[in-house]
């Protein structure tokens, strides 16, 4: 691992802990699950910390995300708190969306985050749309749009990368290639190159490896400024792994994944065990320090949900307002 | 008789097409291996092959496209569209593709396909992943549109579906895929255009489609407790509607309720609701009483998700009200 | 007062809405040097620059796409969709993701944003070229769909659409642009929710949407001539629908005619008629009459295209023939 | 010009006899609309007949072609008849469609023509569908999916270039390149390179001259016995340029592009005119020769006119026929 110029170890631990919030908020999900205290389902975004945790921190409060069905981990890395986010989960009246939207529509506009979405693909011209508008506006702003490797298959993506090409628009298409797209491997899905097909429309491609959270956080450092510099737009391709099944729900794999696989990346390519090992071999943080970030990070993640699983569901009358804005 | 899941008469109907004619095959994603994400598929594939169960990239138009084409040239795709809500980015290939081909053809061109899709609320599955858009494709000339009511239902209009030389779109109801039903093993097939008479009545009609059907048989249980006779009447399919099993049904009972989970408004229950207020318009009693889903984005919250779908308890409150001449409105 | 044809009037809404506020932009095929196929917008980017008055590549979702995540950060879109058939293309960005934000993000974000787009046959453009699919975006909460049937309508409507903060849906009817109108010099805006009495009688209501106005006007004339008072009645948006006029016109005449562009089946005609026959009950002394276009794909031929449509003729008929009780049906 | 192996005397006269037939076509179907003749718009594909020919006379019966609102040209070239061509465009019974289609949906099904659509890259995807029932049904025919550059802005297009590259399907992908969609350059709708976009899904491109028949032959005839062995797909682009506006009414359009940039591609670069002197030097036909084949042909034409023009239209009971197969 290697790390970039600025830096340092507040913000290198920040992204520690930023990591660490993620695994925590998804293992305590995954319980509500397992315990039937959870509508619905859920997505998992455990395994991939990394890539959110290292292109969200390069960005500003100001700057845009558009997030997928796998949300939380984007809308953690972007600066929303526990209690918002286990309540909207439960489907509670002091959720990010009052309990509307739930896990696959969560959205935390205060801190640029457009919102998760749950058609595949389905937030690129959003994102796309929201460069546009600080292009227009003269913000300097950059959006970022993640998405999936199965995302690759919708047409309106290639649609949407034409004219931020086209039109010089501040976005980074991050392409989270976590090799599968529920239960098929993307090599039965994609003919050809993920990154030539970006290239293809005249946008500058990136390749890296997921796991790493500070190759990750310096290549998105050089996109983010490029972009705000109008050199955008940018596509990078971010090779990484769900621990989980694709949903909560999906319990037995082995018809579509090897056990084996999914150990070889729990235990030799974690993003949190590995940067927490850098951390310590490059002193800058002790393992009683790291310690104790996770423990104050579960303590606080108990706490939320604790509150959450105690509050209000939104009043019956909450049903018929907000479907038209005044 | 034996008792089957809808997921598996579905399954079964597939695989008695698919045995019966080479032509038939399937695409979707995650058909194959996975056998979709309600299981509805599985075994397929290991009977079929992943050449006539396909799995697909993640593209609804592009491979409900293939289908038309492929369609158009002899052979019979059954589209597997994993959530009904996904039918949006389908429409221009099913609705200026499919549907028109044969008419501006003349007659030359024969697209028969089947959209294999779902609908129904209370999954807690929000706003993208709970609608019930079949309303949509009712409009739109030359689609079929099927919506089975129970295991039974589901097999017998599927293997209609897949014989009819037509685009047909047919919607199971997700949350009765668990659901199990008389039947036989014996092969058999539901004709389009032919309303079911689920249960006789004499008081009231109720017109329930898919999800509905039950939910207006268990309405007329609790009006049968209040001494009122409710007929229940499932359309099976909207296009082409059976009218006159309808109608005669109102001019029997002079009232009508219909319940349909699609929004309310410029949904199902108004296409069949101004049908029957026009053309049993001197038999009526009461105003005929529209039922839809609340006209709102699907809530994720259970605590309002639960309110915007018609319940057997206010179905048998409306209708009650309608056959005691309780449905007065403002002069 | 002056006059000016609709193309005009939809240019004189932009232009003077562009001036008010910085924030309005217009996207779409075709809409800067060329000023659209139907020229309705030719001088604007001559005003307003190549930023503000933007052409795209041939890619209805994913310009419509963009217009949702610019409306979402601070701009107000207006879509250009040349063709109201091509709606089909860009459903999903429309209804799964448009219409639903500001309920799915609890009120927290907002969409406002305006497509534009037409219908109306008897073009000779065929069946992709020549429908009129209000009825399929009128059906999904979240919404707003406008339908203005004249020069006057069309500017006081698309204003009204810019400036509100959400979704909006305006159908121009594409036979109409060239038909002038008087139009005041002085702004004016027509708020949504408010239909408009055309014209007042006592015998008989004609609700007629969009291109169906001027025909409900012109059967109105013939009627006169049988000693008929026919009111028209143009509902001008179908989200929000002003019942509340269209009942009270209703109630007074006892009769209606819903008259619609859009094919009839699960369309605009079931929606109003059905709420009519529901609320007006005990007022009617015939069945609500429905005229929608025919179930079919539009046909290219002359010869087939004008039999798809109501006219003043047709109309005038089943008007009459309601007023003169005709309108029985079997027992 | 440089003709391939198996080219000679026959077929090199019945391309040229192709190319006339559809500028014919298309000049007797500008004057009906000049002449009020006709019923709506229609868009002409002259100046680019050597794409259809080139490639169509590459193909059996058999195989098939989709095609678009600019579709006259691949209707006649694969092997439609003047009558019904023009009897469809006029509205009457004895067309192709009965009348119900009309210019933009026309069809010919039993050559193979799966018809126009008047949808923008609608029918890349029954092009494609057309290829995997071949496949499936063990024939050994190839589909052509005809569009034009602008289509490259539908991401339809390019969810089923993946389809048919991960299915190795007989589809080729022919774009005819005529610069514009309708009335914008395609260096303002297209960012990047065409070909470079199917190779990235793993798709061998090619690019040829559209206004040389022969090379279009030649290389159609490659991709076509590829195909049907099992190496498809390919895509193709072929520089063109349409002569009259985007559709007949079209008329004014110095400000898209100049007179110059027409004259230059109708006096230069003209497929006909081009081809016909190369098969007098190379002294396959004479002058005359070919002033005959003009001659006749404007004489069928002229004739079949003249019938549709005096055919009947559809009786009114049309209209409710065909909504459904039986
Ligand atoms: C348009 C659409 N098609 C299908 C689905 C069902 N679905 C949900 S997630 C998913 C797989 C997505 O794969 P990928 O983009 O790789 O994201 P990952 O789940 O791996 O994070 C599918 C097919 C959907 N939600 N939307
Ligand atoms: C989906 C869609 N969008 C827009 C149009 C309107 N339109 C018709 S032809 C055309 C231009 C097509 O350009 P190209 O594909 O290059 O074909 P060409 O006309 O040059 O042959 C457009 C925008 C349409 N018919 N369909
Ligand atoms: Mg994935
Ligand atoms: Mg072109």
């Amino acid at each position: 691992m290697k790390k970039a110029e600025n830096h340092n170890a507040e913000n290198l631990l920040r992204m520690y802990r930023q990591m660490v919030r993620i695994r925590t908020f998804e293992d305590i999900a995954n319980e509500l699950y397992l315990s039937a205290k959870m509508p619905g389902l859920t997505h998992m975004y455990s395994g991939q910390e990394a890539v959110a945790v290292g292109i969200c921190e390069a960005l500003d409060k100001t700057d845009h995300i558009t997030s997928t069905h796998r949300g939380h981990g984007h809308c953690v890395a972007k600066g929303a708190e526990f209690k918002e986010m286990f309540s909207e989960l439960l489907g509670k009246e002091e959720g990010y969306c009052r309990g509307k939207g739930g896990s696959m529509h969560i959205a935390d506009q205060d801190n640029g985050n457009l919102g998760a979405n749950a058609i595949v693909g389905g937030s690129a011209g959003i994102a796309t749309g929201a460069a546009l508008s600080a292009r227009r506006l003269g913000r300097d702003s950059v959006t970022v749009c993640f998405f999936g490797d199965g995302a690759m298959g919708q047409g309106l993506l290639y649609e949407v990368m034409n004219m931020a090409a086209l039109w010089k628009l501040p976005v980074i298409y991050a392409c989270e290639n976590n090799l599968y797209g529920e239960y098929t491997h993307m090599s039965e899905m994609a003919a050809g190159d993920l990154k030539a097909r970006a290239e293809a429309f005249g946008i500058e491609a990136f390749e890296v490896d997921g796991q790493d959270v500070l190759a990750v956080n310096r290549l998105a450092q050089q996109l983010v400024a490029r972009a705000r510099n109008h050199e955008g737009p940018f596509f990078v391709t971010l090779n990484t792994y769900r621990y989980h099944g694709h949903h909560v729900g999906d319990i037995n794999r082995t018809y579509y994944r090897s056990k084996e696989e999914e150990a070889h990346w729990k235990e030799n390519r974690d993003p949190i065990t590995n940067f927490g090992a850098w951390l310590i071999a490059e002193k800058i943080a002790g393992a009683d320090d790291l310690t104790s970030v996770r423990e104050t990070i579960r303590q606080e993640a108990d706490e939320a949900v604790e509150h959450a699983l105690g509050a209000a569901y939104p009043p019956a009358t909450d049903v018929g307002e907000h479907v038209y804005a005044d | 008789m034996r008792e089957i899941s809808l997921s598996q008469a579905v399954n079964e109907a597939i695989a008695e097409e698919m045995r019966r004619d080479e032509t038939v095959f399937l695409l979707g994603e995650d058909v194959a291996e996975a056998g979709t994400p309600f299981k509805v598929l599985s075994g397929l594939v290991e009977e079929f092959g992943p050449q006539r169960i396909l799995d697909t990239p993640i593209s609804e138009p592009g491979f409900t496209g293939i289908a038309v084409g492929a369609a158009m040239t002899g052979l019979r795709p059954i589209v597997d569209l994993m959530f009904g809500d996904f039918i949006f980015l389908v429409m221009d290939q099913l609705c200026n593709q499919a549907a028109k081909t044969h008419y501006m053809s003349g007659g030359k061109l024969t697209v028969p396909m089947v959209l294999r899709t779902n609908l129904g609320a209370t999954r807690r599955s929000a706003a993208q992943h709970s609608q019930s858009l079949h309303a949509l494709v009712a409009h739109i000339p030359g689609l079929k549109v099927a919506l089975p009511s129970s295991a039974y239902e589901a097999k017998g209009l599927l293997k209609t579906a897949v014989r009819d030389n037509n685009p047909v779109v047919i919607f199971e109801d997700k949350l009765m895929y668990q659901d199990k039903a008389p039947v036989p093993e014996e092969e058999y097939l539901i004709p389009f255009g032919q309303a079911n008479i689920v249960r006789e009545g004499r008081d009231v009609t109720l017109i329930g489609t898919s999800s509905m059907v039950q939910v207006a048989e268990e309405a007329a249980d609790i009006l049968a407790g209040q001494n009122i006779s409710a007929e229940v009447v499932d359309p099976r399919t909207i296009v082409p509607l059976d009218e006159a099993t309808i109608l005669g049904s109102v001019k029997k009972t002079s009232r009508a309720v219909v319940i349909d989970e699609g929004h309310q408004s410029y949904g199902v229950t108004a296409e069949i609701a101004s049908r029957i207020a026009e053309k049993a318009f001197y038999h009526l009693d009461a105003p005929v009483q529209r039922m839809g889903a609340m006209d709102v984005p699907i809530p994720f919250s259970p605590a309002l998700e639960d309110l915007t779908v018609p319940t057997p308890q206010s179905v048998a409150e409306r209708a009650g009200a309608a056959v005691r001449g309780e449905l007065f409105h403002d002069a």
